[in-house]
């Protein structure tokens, strides 16, 4: 399981290492080859985000790299291939990031089940609270996959706690007001809102939007036990080349 | 936030995380100010002080004699302050702004109607305002982007995605999450996540309201049918909820677009292209495809160009106590025609949609029946598009001469 | 005709004797409505039903504050069908034309606007109609020719004289000569032969009999001014009407245009440049030389930019029971745009000018004391000037895309 | 006087004509040649229009000469002084016709007056209903001129009786509904209507408004007193010059 997974893992490191790809972006052949280095610079566990045209959650740069991505004709078919395929590959967990329409148009049971069978570990579905999530939360539980939840600054403790409920795998703390993308200022009053998600739960606590380097990760050291890189990755993908992955990641926990 | 605002099935809050204690201050906001004995009159004091409530209800004698059939009466919307029954919307919860404290207001807008109408509210209560706009609307709809700027409200070309309605909620979404504390998103119609299906229908049911009283003062009798068009579904609830329980046909008109063989269209009822789905914070009939993905929509009027539409009319067209059907851009611009000619009255684009269903239906109902179309708004706005559909050469000459003298 | 109009010199019917019989003709079905109790019920009724009287008195409390004086209302004409008090008139005019039982109506207009309210009254009664418009206007007011020509009005662009208002009415009245028979002559303000600055002022007191029953439930106490613009005089007499035997301040504001020094201008009453006349089959103060030919005038407000003036208000200026005042070109901008960013309301550029003088005045007067300002049309219609006033470069753009489309 | 003038130049012909020009088009110069060539023909009283800014009773062709005088600088001034040198030259009588404006400004009794010295003989104000025109009859009277006043098809017969009571010199019956410049039907109907005019008054009667052609002077002859040919002179100069003026008035009698 997920859970115990991570757990493992922060035993042998200090803080984790989640990153986030657009899939079929620029083109699903470089989202392999990202995907490539970034398990090779040490990456702890990647979300995978199918794209929808919609994505509300996110900020310009995904935003842009979800369309141009369905305008290269991206399909959900195709995604769940590139999943099988990272999956036979690298040995690390995977996730699907998506929004809620994506799996409710493939069926909720029946793409927990694909998941199931393709060897992903859990979900990231942005628009799906959990009291929108029953089915969701389910089929996830069915088949054994962590349905991931997120917590916020404006979550209040009861309702962290009653998310914490229903989460699997880890929580998905959100650094900021905001969607991805822009910078997060990591200040007194953030670190006391980690206390407070640390305190409503005991699943392992990810924070991801904002995070792009090393000073950032060295001051969640400690704090949470993964740090996710969003767009940062894109940004160096598009500014500096596939190749730039690597160093760049590496570079992070350095 | 425990009613989750459905109507079986349709409907919901499909929220981000960060904006969910948002959405429990503004249901809370919204269920105290509906249990409050003032607040409806205070809203309806605004509405006929700044505006001019109560609308008519205009017997239209010219059209009841040509068609030969029911007695035609038209609600007049367009007699609102900024044009459209989007005045009525926009009031409500700029009412509801100033309950919770809050000093800005965002708004997304297709047309132009909703953002010109937000930005009003906005002067007249003193927010800051921000719309977004797609940028394709912000190209063809510019005389609504002037009047907005002018009103003191920053409009925001949307460039992603189709550069239309959709994405200009999404953006204001994107808004939203960053400066909830300070800011109320303002949405301009019956969609979106709960409370705002259910909160602006409340709010413009002050339209049906009215007009079963005036009709039962003017005739004595209920109308045999009520016709609305439906873009995201404002205007028809609006219309529609007073008459829900009375043995009336209520009948909702999508845009046909360029018929709904053609995929050129905006018909989410009353089609087979649109299926149910959950984009925008809300479960609904969506123009989707089967992966999910929202499809381009069309329509002669930007106010219906929406892939989705009220979760609480899919809810009414599944138990089929709402008919849906869809006009075709050309049967529109026909009725529009018609109906300037006959009356005297310019109705919107959007508004026509409604015309159009209801000169089909006339003739075969009896000088007994009587018909209410929903005039949601006046079609001057629509210049540019009516001139354009007419090929009005006085038109073209007419711009092209001023464009001369700009490019001078 | 007996009672010839006039007010203490000024009025009268200068007609040719062609019109002799038919002016006998209009002042009996006048004075005959006039008597009829009912006539007036019916023109109510018509006005609430199919446009939206009783309009609002809106309380403008951001201007109010922002001045720091007195109370500021506004007289919401703009909410009428078809976006001005002109609405008034011709709804009126069409009541008598049905009486008559004519089956025709001819008018001049100037900005467009009493052109199109004509035309809608028209397709409104099932009458033929014709509108006659100076060439430059039809060139600069085309959004309105495009709109009369859909109502079915044949609009007659008259390229004698200045080519602008005064040269309409003269053609409107070669038609008439021409056509009395069938056709009447729907003057579109205070102006003209007897009976019209009164029949005109009838039908438009519906204003001030408003505003005065509004003020005093709303406030209990009457105004201490009340501002209008003056073109013809319409709106102003309109509202005047009924504040004329209170202790009421009146104030009717004329177009300054470039300034009164500047002789481009169209202020008869509050300028040294006019002196009275006999034109147009009336005795007023007009703009002419000292041989009597008129001159040209000049307003950024089309509705403003005539020769003569009611002659009652001539009279008025006379008796000083009305003060009057000039507004330029770039104060009447300015007031515009003030007014929108403060209260969300878009008043025409007509009706600007009297807010120019509302906002001179404000802040010298008392809290208690209460100012209305008639708001005589809305100002979308104005955007094509109101635009370049702003020289916005969004709107520039647009137009010259819009005219490469034509083009190509 | 007037009256008395035209009743004995009505022994010698059958018919007599009236023409009318505006003072100033195409110039005050060629104005003068036109009065001449006219008076040569045998015209036997001539109107001389001094342009106003809003003719209204005037149709197109006369309009534009209103304003194309008026753009070339015509003047009150000038046009009485045009008609002083008229009355000193050619030997029959002048009217002045305009519009009430130009009195009013004038001053009515300055006016009046002007046109007692200069020797003209009377005046025609279209825009001048009696019920309007007090002060112009009483000024008119004292210096001898003649109001012209206007019988219409629709004016009844009390109303004809009345407006004779005010009138001197002869009354101008306009021949039909509409401006100076259409066509009239001389019809059986508009007989009738002369016939009314005739009983209405014992003034001489002249006829205006559509005369163009002989015929219609032919059908005149016996009806009327004086026939009035106004726009078409105007035409006749505009297409074929000032010389041509005096053929066109021999022919319509001869
Ligand atoms: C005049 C008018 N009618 C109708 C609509 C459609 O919206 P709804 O379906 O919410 O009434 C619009 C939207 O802009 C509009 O402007
Ligand atoms: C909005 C508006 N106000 C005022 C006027 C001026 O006319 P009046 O002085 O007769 O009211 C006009 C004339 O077109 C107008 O359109």
């Amino acid at each position: 399981m997920l859970k115990s997974y991570l757990r493992e893992q922060r035993t042998k490191k200090d803080i984790l290492l989640m990153t986030h790809i657009v899939l079929g972006y620029p083109s699903f052949k470089e989202s392999f080859r990202i995907v490539e280095e970034m398990v090779e610079a040490g990456v702890d566990i990647m979300e995978l985000q199918i794209p929808f045209s919609e994505p509300i959650a996110d900020g310009a740069v995904i935003l842009k790299a979800n369309q141009r991505s369905l305008a290269a004709g991206s399909t959900v078919e195709k995604c769940i291939a590139f999943a099988e395929k990272a999956i036979q590959t690298f040995n690390i967990p995977f996730l699907f990031m998506s929004y809620y329409n994506i799996l409710f148009k493939y069926g909720v049971r029946q793409f927990a089940e694909v998941m199931a069978e393709t060897g992903l570990k859990g979900a990231i579905v942005p628009d799906l609270p959990p009291e929108e999530g029953a089915e969701y939360i389910e089929a996830m539980a069915d088949h054994k996959l962590a349905p991931i939840f997120i917590f916020t600054p404006t979550t209040s403790m009861e309702r962290m706690k009653k998310i914490a409920g229903y989460a699997d795998g880890f929580i998905y703390c959100v650094a900021r007001r905001g969607v991805t993308g822009a910078d997060t200022e990591f200040s007194l009053e953030f670190q006391k809102y980690l206390e407070r998600c640390r305190s409503a739960t005991d699943l392992p606590l990810a924070l991801g939007f904002g995070v792009k380097e090393k000073s950032d990760i060295d001051f969640l050291r400690g704090k949470v036990d993964i740090a996710v890189v969003g767009t940062q990755t894109i940004r160096i993908v598009e500014k500096e080349g596939v190749d730039a992955v690597g160093g760049f990641i590496r570079g992070l926990r350095s | 936030m425990d009613n989750r605002g459905y109507y079986d099935g349709f409907g919901g809050a499909f929220i981000p995380e960060i904006l969910v204690a948002t959405f429990d201050e503004l249901v809370d906001a919204y269920m105290d100010a509906k249990a409050d004995s003032g607040f409806w009159r205070e809203y309806e004091q605004i509405m006929s002080s700044y505006s001019c409530r109560p609308t008519p209800l205009t017997f239209a004698g010219n059209l009841t004699e040509h068609f030969g059939g029911a007695k035609i009466y038209i609600k007049r919307e367009d007699l609102n302050h900024t044009g459209a029954h989007k005045a009525n919307n926009v009031m409500g919860q700029g009412l509801l702004v100033k309950r919770m404290g809050k000093k800005r207001v965002i708004a997304e807008t297709g047309a132009g109607q909703h953002g010109v109408a937000t930005a009003t509210m906005a002067a007249r209560f003193g927010f800051n305002c921000t719309i977004y706009m797609g940028e394709v609307d912000v190209e063809r709809q510019r005389p609504n982007v002037f009047w907005m700027e002018r009103l003191g409200a920053e409009v925001i070309p949307v460039k992603e995605g189709t550069r239309i309605l959709k994405d200009a909620i999404n953006e204001a979404f994107r808004d939203w999450v960053t400066n909830m504390d300070t800011t109320h998103y303002v949405l301009g119609t019956a969609c979106g996540p709960h409370p705002f299906p259910e909160m602006v229908t409340y709010f413009q049911s002050i339209i049906g309201k009215e007009a079963r009283k005036q009709i039962l003062e003017l005739e004595g009798v209920l109308p045999k049918r009520v016709y609305a068009c439906v873009g995201g579904g404002s205007n028809a609830m609006g219309i529609f909820s007073d008459f829900m329980d009375d043995p009336v046909e209520l009948v909702g008109v999508e845009a046909g677009g360029e018929g709904l063989e053609s995929s050129r269209h905006a018909s989410r009822l009353s089609s087979k292209d649109a299926s149910i789905g959950v984009a925008q914070g809300y479960k609904t009939y969506f123009l989707q495809d089967d992966d999910g993905q929202m499809k381009e929509t069309h329509s002669i009027a930007a106010g219906l160009d929406y892939v989705g539409v009220s979760p609480i009319l899919s809810h009414l067209k599944e138990t089929g106590r709402v008919r849906f059907e869809a006009a075709m851009d050309h049967e529109v611009v026909d009725a529009l025609s018609f109906t300037i000619r006959k009356e005297g009255l310019i109705p919107a684009l959007e508004s026509s949609h409604a015309f159009v269903q209801a000169f089909k239906e006339a003739s075969e109902l009896s000088g007994d029946d009587i018909l209410i179309i929903n005039q949601s708004g006046r079609g001057d706005k629509d210049i540019f598009t009516v001139a354009d559909a007419f090929k009005d050469p006085g038109w073209e000459k007419f711009i092209i001469k001023k464009a001369e003298g700009y490019n001078a």
